[in-house]
């Protein structure tokens, strides 16, 4: 799926919309999301509301946060587009930004741009059963795609999700998670690194040892997608490869320095790609024959 | 370097001589708030080309 | 297209008169070198120089611009909402450019005009800009544009091309563009075709004759990317190089930039300002993880990226019109020629032994 | 200069099939007028790529930062002080090094040589009488050497190593009668606002491509403070008190440090006069501490220790 086309008329060289203004937005609500309070979510309105309309993504893809005076940072969008009214964003203090970000309060105005970034593949997925495999804060735009799925239960095979983190405080969505966990028309797994919690009802183990036991066997019809840290991707990769499913089915999503978002700046390539614009997501296959320059 | 002369100062004080510090702070701010606003090294806006 | 002569008179009235329609750039010495500035009041465009220190595409790109105003008063109805400015709209004339600069902006814009988005600040800049072009009679020795796409006389991303003539020059008028300049200028003097052709064939001959310095890319396209990218000669041309950016800042055809927010008190703007791959921040990630940390792999980067990765991407030659400014202007001579050499000859088979090359 | 490059290539190929050294860092020739490449040979025969002439101005201290083999490194005498402050401040150690000193003659300068001749240049070379070869399309000159020398060289008392291991040559005269500050006493004397212009002009043409820090054997900071976003010290636009803030903040960081090699003048792309600010904190570590940067390895940079006697007029 490719990005996502704006507006020009180059003619008259007059160019309609500016790919690097973003939607003024108002923050309408905050949730810290972990124990360590590092993830927040943030939930905008946009403030003109034709704008939602124009900000018309699908799961996998980003946006750049953008605070006057700080700055901008790409961030993946953990909202589906199948909720409406509202866009959601789960952010880590990291850096200059998102720290900023943190210390901002609902009713607050700063601006959205995007949505940027090819998404995951979901014309490919159709009909097919999909494998999430998810770890720490990487999970954002995997609660998009689940949410994405859910809502569109019939186009899919079966659903299978494995998500982890180090301590059960450091799971992301936790009302959401239990409430998958409930259904019987997905499959879900989630898992922490270890706990002292005795009413702790779930899986304790890594990411890699979970997917061994839980993920389902490969076939030309399965599809996994994985977003996690660099680790988790490290000892999941061989487990798939073991599994039997083919690197054109392993679908990942990257991150790299971003300024433009838009594949102009120059800084995210990764060969003759940019993580932002031509990904973030890849597929393994693609990925082999790319520089590891993320 | 074309620092208005007046605006820098030194001085040496030990934890435990307070008054000095007072003394000190007060002498540096007052000389500096008779030179008035700085007039070097002032940052404009960035200009819109 | 048509031909005019224009005379030494006529040339500086002309210039005179364009400042009255355009915002007029071309070189003008400063100290040994020359600059493209923009043309104050009298002043003219200082023709008898090589080629200019920085490359002209400051004149469309300039190093630090400002995308966006904004204020952070939460008095105001509109705090914290990005605008853009308003700007000096005037068209641009870019007088005495060299033919392999102005073919530098068409190989950027293959960057900031793409199917999927533009970059309103280049393109309204680049849309503005009537390229007036200026033969090279004399390239520099370490000048290899002929074999880089483009050539002492060569007319892509022109508008006008002058050449010397007489007592001045002959203008070939290339575009509409640049026949509405000429016509503001008063440059209408017509001149015969057959016999401009004549001229500018024998100066381009003459000219083309006289370069020393070439590269050959033929076979950059075909082998394969990861095996140039793995290719053992990287830490030998990397190991002088100190990671300055002042390749990527000179070269015309680098477009590398960042964004950075500035305020002053309330008012604040967002702006662009030049960057080079050359730094380590460049590609830091916020974790303190950095996919080109070493300087190997950021030497590398910007060669790949000229040689390699823009031929890929667009199938339509090297990202390096041949001006030469990094030759002459590297601190420890790093030689993009020889590391072009290097990369169009590697054959992956034969790599039994370190590459290390004698000079 | 061919005996100085004979006796390099020599000690070179003996080093490196002893097994003394795992790689020797030196110079090889450039493929432009007046510039040659430093270069590291990891195997004896490829020693031959090694040369020595006036030309070999970068400072080759820079390439030893932190690195972790066994090196062999040709050095002229600013090189050698560079290496001297390099151990000192822990970022190589004197036994990972075997320094083949360099005796040396001065470097030329590209810019002066440029700002003589009238077209381009296209060969310089030097004779054993002291002369200075320019050709270019048309047009050959001949200059005496002192004519043309970097202005550093051209005062500088230090071109004997001041620590090698062996030596390629006989130690050479040291300049002694030598004005080492006339153009900085020429700024002292004048007036805040004269100063604060010269400053200016001296940095209007800056692009801030940090050349000179980078050629700088003393910028070696992880992070330079420019670069820190957080906080951010300085904007990072094309505004001129955040140049200046850059080139008097370098400056300071380089005080007591500083050797004047030059390499940070020569770097730049636009031709900045960059030592006029280094020179100053150079000349002021002369007058206050009696230091010279990089002279010896036991005593302690004035910055970085304490004595009672240490000038303290301008404290209040």
């Amino acid at each position: 799926m490719s990005a996502p086309a704006r507006q020009l008329d180059a003619r008259k060289g007059d160019i309609v919309e500016n790919p690097y203004l973003p939607y003024p937005v108002r923050i309408d609500d905050i949730i810290t999301e972990t124990e360590d309070k590092n993830l927040k979510t943030f939930r905008f309105v946009f403030i003109n509301p034709e704008d939602e309309e124009k900000f018309a993504y699908m799961p996998g893809q980003f946006a750049e946060l953008s605070v006057t005076g700080k700055g901008e940072i790409p961030i993946g969008i953990a909202s589906s587009p199948t909720e409406k009214g509202f866009i959601k964003f789960t952010v880590n203090k990291v850096g200059l930004v998102s720290s900023y970000l943190h210390s901002m309060k609902a009713g607050d105005v700063m601006g959205v741009r995007g949505p940027l970034g090819n998404s995951y593949p979901w014309e490919t997925l159709k009909g097919k059963n999909v494998v999430i495999i998810g770890g720490g804060f990487a999970f954002t735009t995997l609660r998009s795609s689940i949410i994405y799925m859910l809502e569109n239960r019939d186009q899919f095979g079966q659903i299978h999700v494995i998500y982890g983190a180090r301590t059960p405080g450091m799971l992301l969505y936790d009302q959401e998670l239990k409430a998958w966990e409930a259904r019987d028309d997905m499959n879900m797994h989630i898992t922490v690194d270890g706990t002292d919690d005795p009413n702790w009802k779930y899986n304790v183990g890594f990411v890699p040892t979970i997917t061994e036991q839980k993920a389902p066997p490969a076939d030309e019809d399965t599809y996994a997608i994985i977003c996690g840290p660099p680790i988790m991707i490290k000892f999941t990769q061989p487990v798939l490869d073991n599994l039997g499913y083919g690197h054109e089915r392993i679908i990942m999503s990257l991150e790299n320095r971003m300024k433009c978002g838009i594949g102009m700046c120059g800084r995210c390539n990764i060969g003759k790609d940019f993580v932002c614009k031509d990904g973030p997501v890849f597929t393994l296959a693609q990925l082999n024959t790319m520089p590891k320059e993320y | 370097m074309g620092i208005e002369p007046g605006r820098l100062h030194f001085s040496w004080i030990s934890s435990a001589e307070s008054t000095k510090f007072v003394k000190v702070a007060t002498e540096v701010t007052q000389a500096v708030k008779e030179l008035g606003p700085n007039r070097h090294f002032v940052k404009e806006k960035v200009k819109v080309a | 297209m048509t031909f005019v002569k224009i005379d030494q008179k006529k040339w500086a009235e002309g210039v005179s008169a364009l400042k009255k329609g355009y915002q007029v750039f071309g070189p003008v010495k400063e100290g040994k070198d020359h600059e493209f500035r923009k043309l104050s009041g009298d002043q003219m465009p200082e023709m008898d120089y090589g080629n200019t220190r920085l490359s002209p595409k400051a004149a469309i790109y300039p190093q630090s611009e400002v995308m966006f105003t904004y204020t952070t008063d939460e008095r105001k109805d509109d705090h914290h909402i990005l605008k853009e400015p308003e700007r000096d709209e005037t068209p641009k004339a870019v007088i005495g450019i060299r033919p392999c600069d102005a073919f530098s902006f068409l190989l950027v814009k293959k960057n900031f005009d793409t199917p999927e988005y533009k970059d309103p600040f280049w393109l309204r800049a680049y849309d503005a800009t009537t390229f007036v072009g200026y033969g090279c009679d004399d390239p520099c020795s370490s000048c290899f544009c002929t074999s880089a796409g483009s050539g002492p006389f060569d007319e892509k991303g022109l508008d006008v091309l002058l050449v010397d003539h007489e007592d001045g020059y002959l203008a070939k008028v290339l575009t509409e563009k640049g026949k509405a300049l000429t016509e503001k200028a008063g440059w209408t003097q017509a001149f015969d075709a057959g016999q401009a052709e004549k001229v500018f064939g024998e100066k381009a001959a003459t000219a083309e004759g006289k370069f020393e310095s070439q590269i050959s890319t033929d076979r950059l396209a075909d082998i394969p990317s990861m095996d140039l990218y793995d290719a053992p000669f990287w830490e030998d041309i990397a190991f002088s190089c100190i990671n300055c950016g002042t390749c990527t800042y000179l070269c015309p055809t680098c477009w590398c930039f960042d964004i950075q927010d500035e305020c002053r008190g309330c008012d604040g703007v967002r702006m662009r300002n030049w960057d080079s791959c050359m730094s380590s921040l460049f590609t830091l990630h916020g974790s303190g993880h950095n996919p080109r940390g070493d300087k190997v792999s950021r030497v590398r980067q910007r060669f790949m990226h000229k040689l390699k990765y823009y031929v890929d991407k667009y199938g339509d030659g090297i990202q390096c019109v041949g001006c030469g400014r990094c030759v002459r202007k590297c601190p420890v001579n790093i030689d993009i020629r020889k590391v072009c050499e290097m990369m169009n000859q590697y054959d992956p088979e034969a790599q039994n032994e370190c590459a290390c090359p004698t000079t | 200069m061919q005996e100085y490059t004979d006796k390099i290539r020599q000690i070179a190929r003996r080093l490196l099939e002893e097994g003394t050294v795992d790689m020797v860092i030196g110079f090889r020739k450039g493929s432009m007028p007046i510039m040659n490449e430093p270069c590291m040979v990891r195997r004896p025969q490829d020693v031959d790529q090694l040369v020595w002439d006036s030309n070999c101005g970068i400072n080759l201290a820079n390439y030893l930062t932190d690195r972790k083999e066994k090196i062999g490194v040709v050095a002229k005498g600013c090189d050698s002080r560079n290496i001297v402050t390099h151990i000192i401040e822990n970022k190589i150690d004197r036994d990972q090094l075997h320094i083949i000193g360099v005796p040396c003659g001065a470097m030329i300068d590209k810019r002066k040589i440029a700002s003589l001749v009238e077209g381009e240049i296209t060969d310089v070379t030097e004779t054993e009488a002291g002369k200075v070869i320019v050709k270019g399309e048309g047009f050959e000159k001949s200059f005496d050497k002192a004519e043309v020398l970097q202005e550093n060289c051209a005062i500088c008392i230090h071109r004997n190593p001041v620590v090698h291991d062996e030596m390629v040559a006989e130690p050479v005269e040291e300049q002694t009668d030598v004005d080492r500050y006339a153009d900085i006493r020429e700024i002292e004397a004048m007036s805040d606002a004269e100063r604060k212009a010269f400053f200016d002009d001296l940095y209007k043409e800056c692009i801030r491509c940090y050349a000179c820090r980078n050629a700088c054997p003393l910028c070696y900071c992880p992070t330079c403070f420019v670069d820190e976003s957080r906080p951010q010290w300085v904007g990072k636009g094309q505004n001129e008190n955040d140049i200046r803030t850059f080139h008097f903040l370098r400056a300071y960081h380089c005080a007591g440090r500083c050797t004047d090699c030059g390499a940070c003048e020569r770097a730049c792309p636009v031709g900045i006069k960059v030592r006029m600010l280094t020179k100053k904190l150079e000349k002021d570590c002369k007058e206050l501490f009696d230091w010279e940067a990089g002279i010896s390895l036991e005593n302690r940079p004035p910055l970085d220790a304490y004595r009672p006697n240490d000038p303290d007029e301008f404290i209040k």
